[in-house]
């Protein structure tokens, strides 16, 4: 086994690693009780988990075929980047929109904070 | 792989026509862009899915898949892309001057 | 030789209209651009077709690539005389916008819009390549989108709607009948289609692909599924409906007689004997339309289901006279129903309403109006010796000499069903009580008379001298009967 | 090319001129103008009396559209004569009855340019050889009629009748069309002498008998022949002059005059003979059954004019037999119901004429057509 | 309701700058490799979409003082009037050619007319899409 | 071996789009729903890089930055819509 091939190796661990996480986070999405503890495991493992991978995509073409791709790394950055403010968005809005805490949760810290519209019709709510 | 994708043209088919039928203009313009979607899909498995490699210049291969449907795909996804933006636009102006986006309430609507 | 100039009477209407963007405050301005253009391209059109008439089929592939591998034009003496027609009817129906439109949609990008559609509509005329007509097809149909949606009252916004949604239907499945012939004969440009299918022979699976672009023309022409035109052609104001009534369905109309005469006519006893069924029906249908209703719009856009069934009574037909006269009663049909419409739309501008019942003795109080629209009527029935006749002749004739004696019926009748609706406006519009003083008439614009009495002179122009299009007529026909012909153009060496 | 071309074509441009000209003649009735052009063109016609009935033929081509057959060829034998003299006479006579009949707030230069049009129409109607272009003339004297049924268009019935009338005869142009268009696809020619002279290889045709039957079908609703009489009562609602002139006189026999013209060709068959004869005959019969029972007197003499024209074509249709049995004692028996029938188109115009003239003048006088009131 | 978007408005600024990179990219490799006019000028056209829906549609107008509609025109006209080079040089409609050139920093790159041509298409891309976000957001 | 990992690396990925697809269907609230769909834009990532890892192939590297692009802006414009039911405010109001 050569060095470059340790590193191939090396790149599709990653993506192995990257793909449990995902299934995980699946799991997380599948199994939380309310729509704010589902996107703490959406927004956590999966970005963790696309990272993951195409930091190993990544890898691997470097080693296998010296091929350093720009559009990957860009792709890494924007995902990296994007990828938590899209699910801080969207609990935001959830907030905002009315969406019920999970009855376990103990506290509800921005219930003072944010004053939550109680009789709003919504676009969204309990469906 | 051919009768693979020709079942998902089937399938996208029945969705898009069902859709199309259904009263509701958002879904009808819905229907008609999944079926642009299966229209372009079938032209691509008309031209033969192939084990070629992408028609790009700089990649060595011992085969190529047909171009043609592929020049092809992309013009009409180049039209699809223009209509299905003018119909959302129509469908938003007549939802705020008719005030439904019910095909059969539209009927209703009198002239003028 | 070079014959880039083919390629005029797309790009110039698409060239200047984008110019015209620029320009949106200068309503007048636009307007004299739009008209100069099409005159410019109606003397294009008209040079092509001489150079037609001694050099041949003309081609031109773009990017230098040859056919069958590149997209192409072809100009031949049916498409040139058809572009030839259309840039003079639109000419005139821009001399009218110019006059009639309001200030709104002077200023709301309708002139461009205007020939961004003859540019599309052109471009499927001359183009050689079926999925090349794809495009322009769509590009017609966008700018007819946008023209019926412009002004926007409630009842274009519904009426769009409904045609917009139909159409987008039918050109997915135009799309799916290109995929087929794709997948079966390997190819696109309509020449070498024709060869493949000829070499192959049209077995019963390329005749269901005719049949699936049979479906679709039929849509865009409103050959029996004319069931949104009416609606539609109706709707928008009368500049508009003219372009549609003069060039829409004549574009479907076009490429039916295009792919049936060029690549499908193996088969003739299916396919035409369909085409014989369907144009019956649209008779039929269009004929009971046309009495039916008591708007003067809705009966304009029934005269136009009408010759449509006429016109591909021809192409069932398909004897040499048949289609000659098809070719015919198409040019006279483009410049009769821009007619009929400006004419209805002025009459709708003048009394307010669009309803027989509502008005009456008009003759009296615009002559000239009431005597073009009754030329008009007498053209649109096929009186000579207006334009229309000698296409009924011709058409009423290859009916006799294939022996299809149920269409030849269908089509006189349908001619005398013309006459009635029209005589029924005529009568109750502009003959009986003058119920509108001299004083209290809405004065009629002599501007907007103009373009109507242009067409009145056209009409019976080519009633008078069919003999000076005679020539071009029987060239387009000869062409289209024998497929040879275009094929040797288009694939025969490279010498472009 | 003979002037006599332009003889057909001289009303087209009277009527055309009429409108120029009226606002220059000022007081002066424009109908003393009007009356020089069929006083001209009779006298035209007249003076080519000897050489026809010397056996001579006047025939002359005007190109129309050649490349097609279709031209204007127009072609003068004692047939075409009569008609063209009982046009260009009773065209004078009613032009001077109208003179005085129509009043002064009648739009006149509509009234004589419709006569105009309408008299170019009939004479190219007669004259023509081409069956296309013979076809364009009989469709301009339907469309001229329909002008001046409804000359006083503000009233109803005068609306309804010019409707009637146009729908029914185009109906017929239409049957006559085709017709022309099986005899063009049986014989390659528009030419009505050619055909004549070939057609007896084509008896055969299948196309034969339905040519015959459309051709009929146009002379029969032209003619007001049953069941397509029905327009012609509804048609009386025009000015009377009117009904002298198209409704007896010359119009309705342009339907005799193309069964006339087409013996020739179609005559030696049974299926011709019966037909014509016996539609004549119920023509006959229904008109004078009809016209017992009038009391307006313009409808009286319409529902007469239909028997009368029955006749006619019963008569013509029974000379039709000559040509079967050709020249023999028999032939020649026959052959006199042709003369006959010739003769009685000659004066019924004349005296039909002249009746629906008295009663124009009874209906100014009195004010009234209903006899018995 | 004051709606605090801080860590929206600071994102997005470096997304649009990796879609602006990306788009131009796309647009130059064209050529030989997937991209084009067309994809490129979606794309560039998706970084105006963010600008819109991280800022409010005003600010942007104000920021980027172009009507759109003229673009798309203009973007229509390069296309076309670059086809039309051709004809004047006797060449049949949409001719190209392209050749090698040695730039400074890029090194040996390929020149093609048709970049002019897919310029055009970019242009009337973006042109369209900003378009339609206007005309969907403006007449509320 | 190689082969084998990505095989299951890939089917792992469907796995989760599947499982996420299911919280679509369900809700049971609309940012529920937006975040699942959140997710499979970001699993289709994933997928699709170790699909052009698989097929040894560069032409679908641009795919990854596209979808993450059109991922993004879907997200954001829905969340927006949830919270005020426009998209694109004409005029901030703060």
């Amino acid at each position: 086994m050569s060095i470059r091939e340790i590193i191939e190796f090396a790149g599709v661990l990653l993506i192995l690693i990257g793909s449990i996480m995902a299934v995980i986070s699946a799991i997380g999405i599948l199994r939380l009780p309310d729509v704010y503890t589902r996107s703490h495991a959406a927004t956590k493992s999966s970005t963790l988990a696309v990272l993951l991978s195409l930091i190993g995509t990544f890898i691997y073409f470097w080693a296998s075929e010296d091929f350093i791709s720009v559009r990957l790394l860009l792709g890494i950055t924007f995902v990296f980047l994007t990828a938590p403010v899209a699910g801080h968005l969207i609990t935001r809005a959830a907030y905002r929109s009315n969406v019920k805490l999970s009855e376990s949760s103990t506290e509800d810290a921005l219930e003072n904070v944010i004053a939550r519209p109680q009789n709003t019709d919504n676009k969204s709510g309990e469906s | 792989m051919e009768t693979l994708i020709i079942l998902l043209v089937g399938v996208l088919t029945a969705v898009a026509i069902y859709l199309v039928l259904s009263k509701s203009l958002i879904r009808v313009i819905l229907g008609t862009a999944i079926f642009s979607h299966a229209v372009h899909l079938l032209i691509l498995s008309m031209g033969g899915l192939k084990k070629g490699t992408v028609p790009l210049l700089g990649e060595e291969a011992p085969s190529y898949v047909d171009a043609l449907p592929q020049a092809l795909i992309l013009t009409a996804i180049v039209i699809s892309f223009a209509v299905t933006a003018f119909i959302l636009v129509l469908a938003f102006r007549a939802y705020q001057e008719l005030g439904t986006d019910d095909l059969e309430e539209m009927r209703g609507v009198n002239d003028e | 030789m070079m014959n880039n100039i083919v390629l005029l009477p797309m790009l110039l209407p698409i060239l200047v209209g984008v110019v015209l963007i620029f320009l949106r405050a200068y309503g007048r301005v636009q307007a004299w651009f739009s008209i100069g253009v099409m005159a410019v391209s109606a003397g294009i059109a008209f040079y092509l077709l001489e150079q037609v008439q001694t050099n041949g089929i003309l081609r031109l592939d773009f990017g230098g690539w040859e056919p069958p591998f590149g997209i192409l034009f072809v100009a031949d003496s049916f498409s040139l005389l058809l572009v030839l027609t259309t840039a003079i009817v639109a000419t005139i129906i821009l001399l009218y916008a110019m006059f009639s439109a309001g200030k709104f949609l002077q200023t709301t990008y309708f002139y461009p819009t205007i020939l961004f559609l003859i540019a599309g509509v052109n471009g499927s005329f001359l183009t050689g390549d079926l999925f090349n007509l794809f495009v322009c097809f769509e590009v017609m149909l966008l700018s007819s989108y946008v023209l019926l949606t412009l002004g926007g009252n409630k009842r274009q916004l519904r009426e769009a709607i409904k045609y917009v949604v139909i159409n987008i239907v039918s050109s997915w499945f135009f799309l799916v009948a290109l995929a087929y012939l794709y997948g079966a004969v390997g190819t696109l440009n309509m020449a070498h289609v024709s060869v493949r299918v000829a070499e192959a022979g049209q077995g019963p699976l390329l005749t269901t692909v005719s049949i699936i672009f049979l479906i679709v023309f039929s849509l865009k022409a409103g050959l029996l599924l004319y069931f949104w035109l009416p609606g539609s052609y109706s709707a928008p104001p009368a500049v508009t409906s003219a372009l549609f009534g003069a060039l829409l369905t004549k574009v479907g109309i076009y490429a039916l007689f295009r792919v049936f005469s060029l690549i499908f006519y193996h088969q003739p006893e299916i396919t035409h004997t369909i085409i014989g069924a369907m144009a019956a029906l649209t008779l039929v249908g269009g004929s009971l339309g046309a009495i039916a209703f008591n708007d003067i719009r809705k009966i304009a856009a029934y005269n136009v289901v009408i010759a449509v069934g006429f016109i591909l009574v021809g192409l069932a037909v398909s004897t040499p006279n048949a289609v000659e006269g098809a070719i015919y009663y198409l040019i006279h049909d483009m410049v009769i129903k821009a007619l009929l419409f400006l004419l209805v739309g002025t009459i709708i501008s003048l009394t307010g309403t669009a309803m027989l019942d509502k008005m009456s003795g008009l003759m009296k109080n615009y002559p000239l109006l009431g005597w073009s629209f009754f030329i008009t009527m007498l053209s649109l029935a096929g009186v000579p010796p207006l334009s229309g006749f000698i296409g009924k002749v011709l058409v009423s004739e290859g009916a006799v000499e294939s022996g299809s004696y149920g269409l030849l019926t269908l089509a006189l009748l349908s001619s005398l069903f013309v006459l009635y609706s029209l005589l029924r406006i005529f009568k109750n519009s502009f003959w009986g009580e003058t119920i509108v003083s001299k004083e209290d008439q809405v004065p009629l614009k002599k501007t907007l008379l103009i373009p109507c009495l242009l067409l009145v002179l056209l009409t019976v122009g080519l009633g008078l001298g069919t003999e000076l299009i005679s020539g071009y007529v029987t060239d387009a026909a000869e062409t289209l009967l024998n497929p040879d012909i275009y094929i040797d153009a288009v694939m025969g060496g490279g010498e472009s | 090319m003979h002037l006599l071309i332009f003889a057909i074509l001289i009303p087209f441009f009277a009527a055309a001129l009429i409108p120029l000209l009226y606002r220059r003649v000022g007081k002066l009735n424009i109908g003393w103008f009007v009356l020089i052009v069929p006083l001209i063109l009779f006298i035209i016609f007249a003076l080519r009396i000897p050489d026809i009935s010397a056996g001579d033929t006047i025939a002359s081509t005007l190109e129309w559209i050649p490349s097609l057959g279709i031209n204007f060829s127009i072609y003068l034998d004692g047939l075409s004569l009569i008609l063209a003299l009982l046009i260009t006479g009773m065209g004078s006579l009613v032009i001077l009855y109208s003179i005085y009949y129509l009043s002064p707030y009648d739009s006149l230069p509509h009234f004589y340019a419709y006569l105009l049009l309408f008299m170019g129409a009939m004479l190219g109607v007669v004259l023509s050889d081409n069956l296309l272009v013979l076809y364009v003339f009989w469709e301009l004297t339907s469309i001229s009629s329909f002008l001046l049924i409804a000359f006083w268009f503000h009233r109803k019935n005068s609306r309804y009748g010019a409707q009637k009338s146009l729908l029914i005869t185009v109906f017929g142009g239409f049957g006559m069309l085709a017709g022309f268009i099986m005899l063009h696809t049986m014989t390659d020619t528009f030419s009505v002498r050619e055909i004549a002279a070939t057609i007896s290889q084509y008896t055969d045709h299948a196309l034969f008998y339905p040519a015959m039957f459309l051709v009929l079908l146009g002379a029969f609703t032209k003619s007001a022949q049953f069941p397509f009489h029905i327009w012609l009562p509804d048609a009386m609602e025009a000015p009377t002059p009117v009904s002298a002139y198209l409704h007896s006189a010359t119009m309705v026999k342009a339907g005799i005059y193309l069964v006339a013209r087409f013996t020739p060709v179609f005559g030696g068959t049974s299926a011709w003979f019966w037909t014509v004869t016996l539609v004549g005959l119920v023509t006959l019969f229904w008109g004078s059954f009809c016209a017992v029972r009038q009391t307006d007197l313009k409808a009286l003499l319409a529902y007469s004019t239909i028997s009368q024209l029955g006749l006619i074509m019963s008569l013509f249709g029974m000379g039709s037999a000559a040509l079967y049995f050709g020249d023999g004692s028999d032939g020649a028996l026959y052959g006199l119901a042709t003369f006959a029938a010739l003769f009685h188109l000659v004066n019924h115009s004349t005296f039909k004429g002249a009746l629906f003239m008295v009663v124009g003048i009874v209906d100014h006088q009195v004010g009234t057509r209903i006899s018995g009131v | 309701m004051k709606i605090n978007d801080v860590i929206l408005k600071t994102v997005s600024k470096a997304a649009v700058l990796i879609i602006f990179t990306f788009g131009i990219y796309l647009f130059l490799s064209g050529h030989n490799e997937p991209g084009g006019g067309f994809i490129g000028g979606l794309v560039l056209a998706s970084a105006f979409v963010l600008l819109f829906l991280s800022h409010d549609s005003e600010t942007i107008s104000d920021a980027i003082p172009l009507d759109f509609k003229k673009i798309s025109a203009l973007g229509v006209l390069i296309a076309f009037a670059s086809s039309t080079v051709p004809m004047f040089f006797g060449q049949p409609f949409m001719s190209q050619s392209f050749g090698y050139f040695d730039l400074p920093i890029f090194g040996k790159t390929e020149l093609a007319t048709v970049t002019v041509f897919e310029a055009g298409v970019a242009l009337t891309v973006i042109g369209v899409v900003v378009n339609i976000i206007f005309s969907i957001s403006e007449d509320e | 071996m190689i082969q084998t990992i990505l095989t299951i690396a890939l089917s792992l990925f469907c796995l989760a789009i599947l499982l996420a697809l299911y919280r679509i269907i369900v809700g049971p609230s609309m940012p529920d729903r937006v975040v699942a769909l959140d997710m499979i834009g970001v699993n289709l990532i994933s997928g699709v890089a170790v699909f052009s890892v698989v097929l040894h192939t560069h032409a679908f590297l641009e795919v990854i930055l596209i979808v993450g692009i059109l991922a993004f802006i879907s997200t954001l414009a829905l969340a927006r819509f949830v919270e005020r039911g426009d998209i694109v405010e004409h005029k901030r109001n703060n």
